[in-house]
């Protein structure tokens, strides 16, 4: 992890809900793989208010600049230059030789599939993506064109869904911090019906984000539960491993 | 030289009054390698290790306050041998001496990790976190506990009974005291809508802190380390002058990991000003400001090598 | 209404479970009369009134600290009978029942006070503001002492002894708890630079201050007045959800005053919308939030006539 | 005290100590009075940092608007709404039929002067202002061009003192907190060596400016020791008459 400076160049507003910025970044921060965020803190914080630093999730990345997602009810304004500790989090591990992609936002803004999405698609992955509650109020204009859409019930159904299992070479699924061990558990069992025998690692995958408090692997705040080992959302997640996980 | 013990055959001594309070920096400071540079500090601290394994706390572990944070981990850790085990070989290769926080869960269990701590290498003492409800006797019977090892012992007291447990402390042998472990408090987490409990951290905590440490310098004839709130060079030099020898820098690492090297500069003697001509990486805002803030407060600073007397503050 | 003290022959017994805390709001309100509405507070607490007059404390009085600030007054006022002769025609003209505190500087004089104070109209109790270092043997002879008059009588106990105080507090007969008097601290002035010491204030106290209630309102059968910290509506839920039967609002009331009317009018029932038609002097940000919030908190309230019990809260 | 919103128009920064802000304020703040000033908080803040209100100075008042002078340290920006209780304090009590007025800034910016020198000098009262120490640094072309200025030493002389001070119909002088007994306490000593005899009420006063908690006569925390009664530096001041003052 590393602290380095970033310029706010551009502020736009896409949905009630969120807000992307085009930061101009240190070099450094252009090996950012998707699942990789940054910690960011203002310069012109008035005292010590709001006191945590903010986690910043990658959308898109061009040359010179980084563009991620936030909140809209956080300000940002151009020309405004934050302090940036990167990267929290490891890559999310794509299967090798992966063609079906299966991403479900589980109420849930599926901020954190963009830069995936975008990556993989240009590589000839076919990705669908589940959306249901929250995550339907995401402005789909804002995903590669290339993704399926797919609307979810809020009881966890959809058209086709053991055909969509049953194509996916992966899944990732993304649930708010407080539903993750219900909606996470609850991915893992419908998997593990469908594919009774293999379950390949990484098949099935929770995207973890927790409220961070050093987002450095350093005060263990963020553990997840996990048979084998200390797993911690900040330095080995966001995406883990679902068999490796305890639930409950 | 700052001695962190009392005199003795085993005195605790390190280079730099600044060090990072346990819970902040991990077991081995590998998390903050990159972030600012770990041979200006005076010692590492680690997490608390307790001599059984433990997994993090069930539910809201991390809720943000007014300029502050409540944190709830329940101490994850290893168990002590699995501790020993993964790190010893890091501690011995440590850019900073290893202080190891053992959590007083029972005197048994602080015997048991004193004495496994024993021998390992980078490791020059033990921080014994006492329990909120720990009565002088328990005190007494942990710090007996903890001469299993002839590593020094500090003990770290809570806030609210700090004077109290400092006292007890100092009179059952306690080689140093780290003044004070922060308070409890109970919020609402807005994810969940539940309210819940941990220990509460900002920059606020200092006020309570630092009357703490004024007290209890001026109580006990053993060396004390400020510890709550410091958020700045500024602050950590309240707490010298409060009449502790070295301070512990909590959250304000997670925050802005560079303050906790800003502050080990500037109390290490490093007076560094962008004028004088510092390289650019060792020039921070505020850094500049060090000499004149010395000058300013000689008349209270006891600049001899004698232990300045705690001085009489207002509580 | 709210029963501010113990069921008996003359509990305490007031109509909006808000009103300001001791120190905040001068000896009759009248500071506050133009900046907002009295008739909506449940009570008046006045400033810490002593049987011997006593003069502004010498120094520095306000500190700001990050998000809070110290303040240490030395508790000025003109002493029990000079306070009644001055106030005694207002208390009786009152648009709220007054409620005045007596500073536990001895029993002798809080016995004096308690005698003072029987029998002017518009005073409905005292409370009493036990010191820092009160033992339970001190606690009881000041408690005594108050049954001087035949007022209901609150003891204020503080934060850092406050379960055990107020187990005292509650064992000698206290009628009613007011948990907690802020903690003291120490910070540099930045004005003379020299260590200053007072009570410190602000948002983050609610962290500490809730956890006492909840803890003290589990271990006590006495009615409990939570007291520390509280900026909104929410954090005076907070507190009755934690098992308070009233708030004191302290010094949120110097910064927005109108914040005091919004909590009273939030907790006594008056759920106000702008949308629903309130005149827009009622109306506030943050006042159209309450009923949502009350229903989405349903489940924890016990909305019967029975004082809820107090809930399981974590530590 | 009443409770208002005024509307800040223009921001100048008029030395490297202050800056003047223009202020929209309610028809009710137009009453205001040399001494009175208003006790502010913004709208914008970020949580509770800064905590208390800022007390914000008159210096001078036209039609439809309030220019008040506050450190340049403070942020102030045109268009933002402000929250203002006032008024704090009591009009200074201008002595009747005064004809020369002695001001003297004993290492304080003369700002709590200024609008009181506006006022007067209009009505044709001959002002004389002494500026030591830091009160030196204060831009002087911001004062009305009819206030005689006398630079003073450090050590408290000026050229004519005693004539100064003879000529006087009413002395006021302004240091900062921490020197105020001691500066107010040394002006009463010259002031009851040159007039032996008489010294009429508001003949010589002193400006208390404290650290305010309330500043609405509420807290006590402002209290100036006295020999008659309780006074309140919000409430009763700024201007104390020294005759009243306790000095150690
Ligand atoms: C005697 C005892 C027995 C317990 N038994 C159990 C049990 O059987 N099962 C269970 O699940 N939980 C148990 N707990 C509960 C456990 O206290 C809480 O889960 C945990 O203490 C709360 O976590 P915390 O982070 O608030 O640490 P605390 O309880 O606050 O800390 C205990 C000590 O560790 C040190 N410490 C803790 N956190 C930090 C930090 N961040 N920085 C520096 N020092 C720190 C302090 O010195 C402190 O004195 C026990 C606790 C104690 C003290
Ligand atoms: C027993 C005793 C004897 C003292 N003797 C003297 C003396 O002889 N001479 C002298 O100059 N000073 C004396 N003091 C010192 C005096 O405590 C301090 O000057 C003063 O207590 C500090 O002021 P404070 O505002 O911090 O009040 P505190 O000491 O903090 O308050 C004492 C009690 O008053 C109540 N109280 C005080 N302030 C507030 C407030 N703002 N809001 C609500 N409640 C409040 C509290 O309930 C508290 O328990 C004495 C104090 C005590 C307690
Ligand atoms: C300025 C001042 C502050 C005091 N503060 C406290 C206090 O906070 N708590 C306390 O118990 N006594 C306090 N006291 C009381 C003293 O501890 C002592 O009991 C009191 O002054 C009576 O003794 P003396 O007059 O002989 O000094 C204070 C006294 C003074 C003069
Ligand atoms: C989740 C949890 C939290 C606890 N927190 C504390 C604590 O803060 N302080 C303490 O002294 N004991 C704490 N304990 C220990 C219990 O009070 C009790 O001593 C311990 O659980 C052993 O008894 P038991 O296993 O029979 O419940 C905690 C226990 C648990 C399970
Ligand atoms: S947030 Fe501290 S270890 Fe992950
Ligand atoms: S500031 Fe509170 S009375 Fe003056």
């Amino acid at each position: 992890m590393r602290e380095t400076q970033a310029l706010i160049e551009r502020v736009r507003r896409v949905s009630a809900d969120v807000q992307q910025i085009d930061l101009a970044v240190d070099p450094a921060l252009m090996q950012l793989k998707p699942g990789q965020a940054l910690f960011v803190r203002r310069h012109n914080q008035h005292g010590w208010e709001p006191y945590l630093r903010e986690l910043w999730i990658p959308v898109d990345m061009r040359p010179g600049r980084l563009t991620v997602e936030i909140a809209s009810s956080l300000d940002a304004a151009p020309n405004e230059i934050v302090d940036v500790l990167s990267p929290v989090g490891r890559p999310i591990p794509v299967r090798p030789r992966i063609q079906h992609l299966l991403l479900i936002a589980d109420d849930a803004l599926p901020t954190p599939f963009v830069f995936l999405a975008r990556t993989l698609s240009g590589g000839g992955v076919a990705i669908t993506l589940v959306l249901n509650g929250l995550a339907a109020r995401y402005p789909l204009e804002l995903l590669s064109p290339e993704v399926e859409i797919v609307r979810g019930d809020a009881d966890w159904s959809w058209p086709d869904q053991v055909a969509t299992f049953q194509w996916a070479d992966q899944v990732l699924i993304l649930a708010p911090g407080y539903r993750q061990a219900d909606a996470y558990g609850r991915l893992l069992d419908r998997v593990r019906q469908i594919r009774t025998h293999d379950l390949p690692d990484h098949y099935a995958c929770g995207l973890f984000y927790d409220r961070l408090a050093c987002g450095a692997g350093a005060c263990g705040a963020c553990e997840v539960r996990a048979h084998d080992t200390l797993l911690l959302a900040c330095a080995d997640g966001p995406a883990i491993d679902l068999k490796r996980v305890v639930f409950r | 030289m700052i001695q962190l013990t009392r005199s003795g055959k085993n005195p605790l001594v390190i280079e730099t009054p600044v060090m990072p309070a346990a819970g902040i920096f991990g077991f081995d400071g590998a998390a903050y390698r990159d972030l600012l540079d770990l041979t200006k500090l005076g010692a590492i601290v680690t997490n608390p290790v307790t001599w059984r394994p433990r997994r993090v706390a069930h539910g809201t572990r991390v809720v943000p306050l007014p300029a502050g944070v409540l944190v709830h981990t329940g101490l994850p850790n290893p168990g002590m041998r699995r501790t020993i085990a993964r790190f010893r070989a890091r501690w011995a290769r440590s850019l900073a001496p290893v202080i190891v926080h053992v959590v007083a869960t029972s005197p048994a269990e602080v015997g048991l990790c004193a004495a496994a701590l024993e021998g390992c290498e980078g490791v020059v003492g033990i921080e014994i976190g006492l329990h909120d409800q720990a009565t002088p006797d328990d005190i007494a019977a942990i710090l007996d506990a903890a001469r299993e090892s002839t590593l020094p012992a500090l003990a770290r007291v809570p806030l609210y009974s700090a004077v109290e447990s400092a006292r007890a402390a100092a009179e059952a042998g306690a080689g140093g005291l780290v003044v004070a472990a922060p308070p409890r408090g109970t919020v609402r987490d807005p994810e969940s809508g539940q309210l819940v409990g941990g220990r509460v951290y900002g920059p606020w905590l200092k006020a309570q802190a630092l009357r703490a440490v004024g007290q209890i310098a001026r109580l006990v004839d053993v060396p004390v380390i400020g510890c709550g709130g410091i958020h700045s060079a500024d602050d950590a030099r309240d707490f010298l002058e409060a009449g502790a020898v070295a301070v512990q820098v909590d959250t304000v690492t997670w925050v802005q990991p560079r303050l906790l090297e800003v502050i080990a500069r500037n109390l290490g003697g490093l007076e560094l000003t962008r004028v004088a001509g510092a390289l650019p990486d060792e020039w921070q805002p505020g850094m500049s400001e060090t000499m004149r803030l010395l000058r300013d407060r000689r008349p209270t600073l006891d600049l001899d090598d004698d232990p300045p007397a705690p001085p009489d503050l207002p509580e």
